[in-house]
């Protein structure tokens, strides 16, 4: 019989100290609402009132604005309240993910060096969406008030496993500024 | 012995002395200084032996063009096998030990084979070996065969840095060609990555101790880099880019020292430079494998580099004007030197392990070294992978890149251009993407073509024991081809992949069949262009990171109460609680289950949202069963197939209200039916109308599960009327718990009534305390996907991909009517009334029962027909469980024309023995089903 | 690695996409007449070409169907196209 | 000349310097008109000539390879050979080659080097031990030999695997394939070459087929870089390229083509003994008489017919063979390659008919090829013969494609190899 619970450290969730060096700071961040909207992209934009969805490499500003995850979706940290299901007068359909996905923060000179270990990110190649693939994990990356400012979120249930990457990556990024 | 170290010459570190040991034997080196090098200044020629005859072998080139010294190398607990010497920087505290032989290089005992050469000449084991068996000679030629020796043990820190980046040039080679295309493409504004397998930049220039542009090289290097780097160029040195992908892709691995594993960068470049420069070619002559025979382009690096001077009395073979300079850089540094032309007179090598002379048309000239140079060759395996074509070059006598190809550029000696000038002109140009200035070349070369003739033995492959009589015979046999030449013999085949062979026997095999060297081709230059750690290509892909499972937002509460976590479907899950004997405890989970009720963390299941106004046509289409005449708060068990008709996952769909299901497929399938989902909505439909949510993970979902769930659920004090007339079976309510959004789905995996509570993950932990503080007055048990699997077996609920297979259809299954009746198409339906989809023989789900006082039977078991000559399977079992319920042994299987046999008994066949089951209906457990609705 | 454009992310490396079978077959209509030949064809036949080829494809990300246009020898790309109709 | 060998002949021969062995095969020119034409010089095909020949009694066969003989997947490959599947039918066709391969020495006076060392399929759950034993029964039943180890069996038979407690995945037992092994993949391709040689067949290598000659419906010949060659009947073993042939003939396949990568490391001393298979790290490993590691893993993910390696799967493979054993973390991959493959949607092989008169196929093998190429030269020796299946190759018929009768074996096995 398959007893693993010692082979897996156990699962701590979304309060968890920040992993941290003078060049880097990864931590979680606490959001009152994520909102998936998915419709023509104006009609997403209109039913919560924001001017724009940030693409890649563009920044996102302030604490209510939303990024564009695809042709016809939008996600929306922190905007309105919307009922889940679909608007028919708006023409967009919403679900209510905030308990979906964690977000964390990745800042410092060094914040782009940990991304480049678990995807393919070039500031100079323009991408509608800011979702990608990071070691194989579905997740949106974007800047956030600044260009060396990151921001990413995933499905809560890979935290676990994206913490423990983002720490192995932390340590080959201080052994390669060591060298 | 410092006799071969020449002072002031070399970039060692001469301050510091490192120790170490060669085939047990005291050496010292210095920083700087690779094994190679090291071991000439010690006075050591003989450094391994060769892969089939074990001759002596030294070191010919100085750096990747060397197959003959290879080491297993340990320091302190990290042993390595298969170290070139000539690549390996000293460290002090190695202890090397040179491969394939005993006691050591020098005196190998296994020597004697080549006393035994005549008759093992190529291929000879495709002749022989074969009665009575080859197995019965293989483990001795297996034993005999194999270079370094594998330790067994783990460097639990050896673990790959892989990074990908990105630049509009990559060049790659460091010397004075790299360095003067940097910094032109650098000042133009573009992004540079110089890169270069050496520790230092300078390239070729340490061999020729001549200056550039007017400045002492040293000055002029050092001038190159501060100005690519004030431009933002960077330069990443102890780094090979050792293959060339699709889309310029260059794979580079930088050294990070002995022991410690490389780093691996995925280097995408706009541009790629090739400025990989050039190799010595060998020359063949009779005896030519002998130590102290050096390529001469090798002789000059160990000077200029490691301040190693190869010989006293240098005998300087060569045919090309190359080696103009080598003679006089060589005198000066205290070396006798006798230069020779390759001419058409025979050279013969005279010697065994210490050379002694070169034989000039029978006049001997004494030397302890021989430098052969047989021309200048390009370093053109990347350009190969990146897709360049090559073609000859008659003057030169090399293959060269030919027209350059999209995205990709190839610059001075790699190029063929060998003069300084005429290389920076043409790596400034390249660098810009401009046309190359023309050259007149002052390079001279005479064609080399062996003696093939000759009676003595021409070595071709110093690694493999490749000589010209072996080319020979292979062209005798017909195999003329250059990859069977090379497939045949073994020519080019050794741990250089033929850097140091390839010309050589090109040249031999345009001997032999009287055409050019281009006309016989070249074999295929396949990426590592030198051998590369499979580390490298793990990275932090270990361990626990190697596809890491879903973890569950109650992870933390199911560990509280002594859950033990296993793996199921991508998450890890309770697979049961507490710590005793484990089958016990799961009996245990199932009686509660059964008289009581069962808590179940069920949140893995998916939760796909389908909205808007054309989702109740898009989702009658995807699945199998009727869902337009789906109501409302109810609730429908359907099916989605593959459109070959195979029952791809099973989901329960909530109809929410006109314009919204809810699809709780299985937890293992969650992003194929997604994907599945979003494949259909965007072909074929209006993609405004219809949206697809993936919202599993916002919701975290327990299950009640029993007799008493009712009872439970209603001290949760939701304010739903849970009387089976308001809330019946297969349907669905919405609810506030403590304020939040709650769903509950009556829906059951066990045959129990079961109620399956939704709550947003953030309000999981809530909803778990409160329902188990209730669930103490009624007896209610946590049980784990173990007990679960137990309890929808005994009610014959199938799990999609275990109970049935790549052929199962709904019909096999039970689901027989939307296949007969469905008035709109489905994904799938034409699939169902093939020639087999029709067939008699379908294997169908079963039970299958044997005796209370039986033992279950074997998963995995085959029921067979015995009525012909020999058994044949007629299906298999599936699930099998000790039932807890039942108090006898169940089991699922898909049986062929399972369901017309019900009653019959079936031979049970497991590893050769025989057992008797007989076959029920896949339902053991209140098989009029009242119990659901109760 | 390869990069693949998709229409609407861009360029991104070859694992984030997904092949979903050759351009230009339509699904028979099935609640008409569909014989086993034709719906074999639509099942199995392939064109397969060495060289040009059109294929569906999937940017699995952000879940974009689109066409593509490449060479199957040389891994050239040339056009990718949405599925989906476009949107006003 | 000296034509047969052994060890007395090579003591023999070398004392003349070896200069009086024959060639391996004659470089013939084509004909204009022959009996059959088998079009494709690797394993398939070399073995349908051998077989036509001796089986069949048919003489007047020629071969037209584009490249050199076995220059193709035959070439290519990791060179396991086994007959672990898991249907009746798939059992009955690979069990039929490895009975083959193990009288090929002796019968076509080469050494293949068939080496029987075993071959494990190693499983890492209890719900994968519950698969390995419905497999294993299957494999039984079927007629080929198989035995379910434990832990501490594959341990012993395999001490360089992972038995760490921090492994991904343990081991938790394997099923294995005594008669499983591996063989000299080129001396496949060229011990049938010689023994069809020896037989008259004429093997025409660098000859293209650059168009087929179709008429009245009937294909009649060939035109190649060589000039038209015509015959009555065409076998074709073209494997990954069978599309081509398709569109030039006018019929469609159930075929897309896949590069298949291989690996292979620098030489070492025997650390393996056996081939070790895990679907679940997606890699499989075995270790050649040289050496060299020869590893393996599963398709590239994007159809194509590039005969060159690539990042992304070499990165699945090599992780997975270095979490499957990690003391190979340090060892060096020295050469990597790719076939091109035909894969069907069952995984299984298509011979048979084309749809065009006159003309048979044998492809669809998949990662499966090399293991087949005596029973699919033998089989399709039969239909080429007697114009009808032998009961072996019977269900693997095309048609089967049209009745939806799929030999599922990429359903049965998770992992196609």
């Amino acid at each position: 019989m398959r007893d693993d619970r010692d082979k897996w450290a156990p699962a701590i969730g979304a309060e968890r100290p920040a992993i941290k060096n003078t060049h880097l700071q990864l931590s979680v961040l606490k959001t009152q609402r994520q909102t998936l909207i998915s419709g023509p992209y104006k009609k997403c934009l209109d039913i919560c009132k924001l001017p724009r969805a940030t693409s890649w490499p563009q920044t996102a500003t302030g604490n209510n604005y939303a990024v564009r995850l695809r042709r016809d979706r939008i996600l929306v940290i922190d905007g309105p309240s919307l009922d889940d299901g679909w608007h028919d007068d708006a023409g967009v359909s919403v679900s209510d993910m905030s308990s979906a996905y964690i977000l964390v923060e990745i800042k410092g000179e060094a914040a782009l060096d940990l991304l480049n270990r678990g995807a393919d990110l070039n500031v100079d190649i323009a991408s509608g969406s800011v979702v990608r693939s990071f070691r194989g994990f579905d997740v949106f990356i974007y800047r956030w008030q600044s260009e060396t400012q990151f921001r990413m979120h995933f499905h809560h249930a890979n935290l676990e496993a994206i913490w423990q990457l983002s720490q192995a990556f932390e340590k080959q990024i201080v052994e390669y500024n060591r060298r | 012995m410092s006799g071969f170290r020449v002072q002031n010459r070399g970039l060692i570190d001469r301050h510091k002395t490192l120790s170490f040991q060669f085939d047990g034997k005291s050496c010292t080196g210095h920083p700087g200084d690779t094994l190679a090098s090291a071991l000439l200044a010690n006075g050591i020629k003989i450094m391994g032996r060769s892969f089939k005859y074990h001759r002596p072998r030294g070191v010919w080139g100085a750096w990747f063009d060397d197959s003959n010294a290879i080491f297993n190398i340990s320091l302190g607990a990290i042993q390595l096998p298969n170290c070139p010497a000539a690549t390996t920087y000293l460290e002090d505290g190695m202890q090397a030990r040179s491969v394939n032989t005993f006691p050591s290089a020098r005196f190998d005992i296994k020597g004697v084979l080549d006393w035994f050469s005549p008759f093992l000449p190529a291929g000879f084991y495709y002749k022989t070996f074969m009665r009575p068996n080859w197995h019965l000679f293989e483990p001795t030629i297996r034993k005999m065969a194999g270079l370094g020796k594998l330790d067994g043990n783990i460097i639990e820190e050896y673990q790959s840095d892989q990074i990908h980046q990105s630049c509009d040039l990559l060049i790659v080679g460091a010397g004075p060609a790299g360095l003067a295309a940097a910094l032109s493409a650098s000042q133009k504004g573009s992004s540079v990555v110089l890169v270069d397998d050496h520790d230092i930049a300078g390239g070729s220039s340490y061999q020729q101790q001549s200056n550039i542009e007017n400045k002492p090289a040293s000055l002029w290097i050092r001038d190159q880099i501060a100005a690519i780097a004030g431009n933002g160029g960077r330069i990443l040195l102890s780094t090979t880019a050792y293959g060339i992908y699709d889309h310029n892709l260059v794979a580079l691995i930088q050294d990070s020292g002995f022991g410690h594993a490389p780093r691996l960068w995925r280097m995408r470049a706009k541009r790629i430079l090739i400025a990989t420069g050039a190799i010595d070619r060998q020359i063949t002559f009779a005896n030519n494998d002998r130590p102290g025979i050096m390529s001469a382009v090798g002789a000059l690096e160990f000077l200029g580099r490691y301040g190693v001077l190869v010989g006293k009395k240098i005998a300087l073979l060569s045919n090309n004007s190359h080696t103009q300079n080598t003679a006089n850089l060589l005198r000066e540094a205290g070396a006798e030197v006798e230069t020779f032309d390759t001419g058409d007179n025979s050279p013969v090598a005279i010697g065994g392990k210490k050379l002694r002379a070169l034989n000039i048309d029978g006049k001997s000239h004494s030397c302890d070294v021989i430098l052969a140079s047989g021309g200048l060759t390009p370093v053109v395996h990347l350009w190969r992978h990146g897709g360049g074509r090559l073609e000859w070059n008659e003057a030169i006598q090399a293959f060269i890149p030919a027209q350059a190809t999209t995205g990709m550029r190839a610059a001075g000696a790699a190029n063929g251009i060998y003069e300084l000038d005429e290389a920076l002109a043409d790596a400034r140009a390249a660098a810009l993407d401009q046309p190359s200035p023309k050259v007149q070349s002052a390079y001279q070369i005479k064609a080399l073509l062996p003696d093939i003739n000759s009676k003595k033995r021409q070595w071709i492959d110093f690694q493999h024991d490749v000589t010209v009589k072996d080319i020979e015979l292979a062209a005798r046999e017909n195999y003329s081809s250059v990859e069977h030449l090379k497939r045949y013999t073994t020519l080019g085949m050794a741990s250089d992949q033929g850097k140091t062979s390839n010309m050589a026997g090109l040249a031999v095999m345009a001997s032999l069949q009287n055409r050019t060297i281009s006309e016989v081709g070249t074999t295929t230059f396949r990426p590592p262009f030198v051998p590369v750690p499979f580390e490298l290509y793990r990275g932090v892909k270990r361990q626990q990171l190697f596809n890491p499972p879903k973890r569950l937002a109650l992870e933390a509460e199911h560990r509280n109460v002594g859950a033990a976590m296993g793996e199921y479907g991508g998450w890890l899950r309770p697979a049961w609680y507490g710590d005793d004997d484990p089958h016990n405890t799961i009996r245990k989970e199932v009686i509660s289950a059964r008289t009581h009720v069962a808590i179940i963390d069920a949140s893995p299941l998916g939760k796909i949202e389908i909205m808007g106004p054309d989702a109740e046509k898009f989702i009658n289409f995807v699945f199998y069963n009727t869902l337009t005449t789906l109501k409302p708060g109810k609730i429908r068990y359907a099916l989605m197939l593959s459109e070959r008709g195979i029952v791809y996952d099973d989901a329960v769909i909530t109809r929410v209200d006109q314009n919204r299901f809810i699809i709780s497929c299985s937890s293992s399938h969650v992003e194929g039916v997604n994907n599945a989902l979003e494949g259909w909505r965007q072909d074929g439909n209006d993609p405004d109308r219809i949206f697809v949510h993936d919202t599993t993970q916002n919701w975290a979902t327990i299950t009640l599960s029993g007799p008493k769930a009712g009872e439970l659920l209603s001290k949760l004090d939701m304010s739903i009327d849970l009387s089976p007339d308001a809330f019946p079976h297969m349907t669905f309510r919405q609810a506030d718990f403590l304020s939040v959004p709650a769903r509950i789905s009556r829906v059951s995996f066990t045959g129990d009534p079961s109620y399956e509570i939704s709550v947003p993950t953030l309000h999981a932990s809530a909803l778990w305390s409160a329902i188990a503080k209730a669930g103490k007055s009624v007896q209610a048990a946590f049980i784990g996907v173990e007990a679960l699997s137990i309890l929808r077996a005994e009610k014959g609920y199938i799990i999609v991909g275990k109970d049935t297979d790549g052929e199962t259809m709904p019909h096999d299954i039970g689901f027989s009517q939307p296949r007969l009746r469905k008035e709109s198409a489905f994904v799938g339906d034409r699939a169902l009334h093939t020639h087999a989809a029709n067939g008699q023989n379908r294997r169908q789900l079963v039970g299958l029962m044997v005796k209370g006082n039986e033992c279950k039977i074997v998963t995995g078991a085959h029921l067979i027909d015995q009525s012909g000559s020999k058994p044949r399977s007629i299906g298999y079992v599936t699930s099998s469980y000790d039932s807890p319920t039942l108090a006898h042994p169940i089991a699922l299987a898909l049986l062929e024309n399972g369901t017309a046999r019900i009653g019959e008994s079936v031979a049970v066949w497991n590893q050769g023995d025989i057992r008797q089951a007989t076959i029920a209906s896949a339902c053991f457990y209140d098989k009029g089903g009242g119990l659901l609705n109760a | 690695m390869q990069q693949f454009p998709c229409p609407f992310c861009g360029l991104r490396n070859e694992q984030e996409f997904h092949f979903a079978g050759e351009a230009g077959k339509t699904r028979p209509d099935t609640m008409k007449e569909v014989s086993a030949e034709q719906w074999s064809a639509y099942l199995n036949h392939y064109n397969n070409p060495m060289g040009k080829t059109c294929e569906i494809w999937v940017h699995l990300p952000c879940q974009e169907y689109f066409v593509m246009q490449r060479d199957t020898v040389t891994m050239e790309v040339f056009a990718s196209e949405q599925i989906r109709k476009d949107l006003k | 000349m000296t034509k047969t060998y052994s060890a007395f002949n090579i003591i023999k021969e070398a004392f003349k310097g070896h200069k009086g062995w024959s060639p391996a095969w004659r470089s013939p020119k084509p004909k204009a008109q022959y009996e059959v034409i088998i079009i494709g010089g690797g394993g398939h095909g070399l073995a349908t000539a051998y077989y036509l020949a001796k089986n069949h009694g048919v003489k007047d066969i020629a071969i037209v390879e584009k490249g050199w003989l076995g220059s193709g997947n035959t070439g290519r490959n990791t060179t396991a050979i086994r007959s672990n599947y898991f249907y009746p039918e798939s059992c009955a066709l690979y069990d039929l080659s490895v009975r083959l391969y193990e009288k090929l020495s002796i019968e076509l006076n080469y050494n293949v080097m068939f080496s029987q060392r075993g071959l494990m399929v190693v499983f890492h759950s209890e719900a994968e031990m519950e698969m390995a034993v419905r497999g294993m029964n299957a494999m039984m039943l079927g007629g080929t030999d198989a035995r379910l180890l434990d832990a501490n069996e594959v341990k012993q038979r395999a001490p360089l695997l992972n038995y760490r407690a921090d492994a991904r995945y343990p081991i938790h037992g394997a099923v294995i394939q005594e008669r499983g092994g591996t063989a000299r993949h080129d001396a496949v391709a060229w011990g049938y070459a010689r023994a069809a040689d020896a037989l008259g067949v004429d093997i025409i290598q660098n000859c293209e087929v650059k168009d087929v000659i179709i008429e009245g419906g009937t294909m009649t010949g060939v035109e190649t870089n060589l000039g038209p060659i015509r015959a009555s009947r065409f076998g074709a073993a073209i494997a990954g390229h069978s599309s081509v042939l398709a569109r030039m003939a006018g019929y469609q396949l159930p075929i897309h083509s896949y590069a298949l990568q291989a690996f292979v490391s620098e030489p070492l001393k025997p650390v393996i003994d056996v081939l070790a298979f895990s679907s679940t790290y997606g890699a499989y490993i075995s270790q050649s008489d040289k050496g060299g590691l020869v590893i393996g893993g599963g398709l590239d993910r994007v159809p194509s017919y590039g005969q060159k390696g690539n990042m992304p799967m070499q990165e699945n493979v090599l992780s997975g063979i270095v979490e499957f054993a990690p003391a190979l973390a340090k060892v060096k991959l020295m050469r990597h390659w790719a076939g091109i493959v035909d894969v069907t949607p069952d995984s299984s092989p298509l011979i048979g008919p084309s749809g065009v008169e006159g003309l048979y196929i044998n492809c669809g093998w998949g990662t499966g090829g090399f293991k087949a190429i005596p029973a699919g030269g033998y089989l399709f020796a039969h239909l080429l013969a007697t114009g009808s299946h032998h009961e072996i190759s019977r269900p693997f018929d095309p048609s089967r494609f049209q009745s939806a009768q799929l030999i599922d074996e990429g359903a049965a096995s998770g992992i196609a190899h």
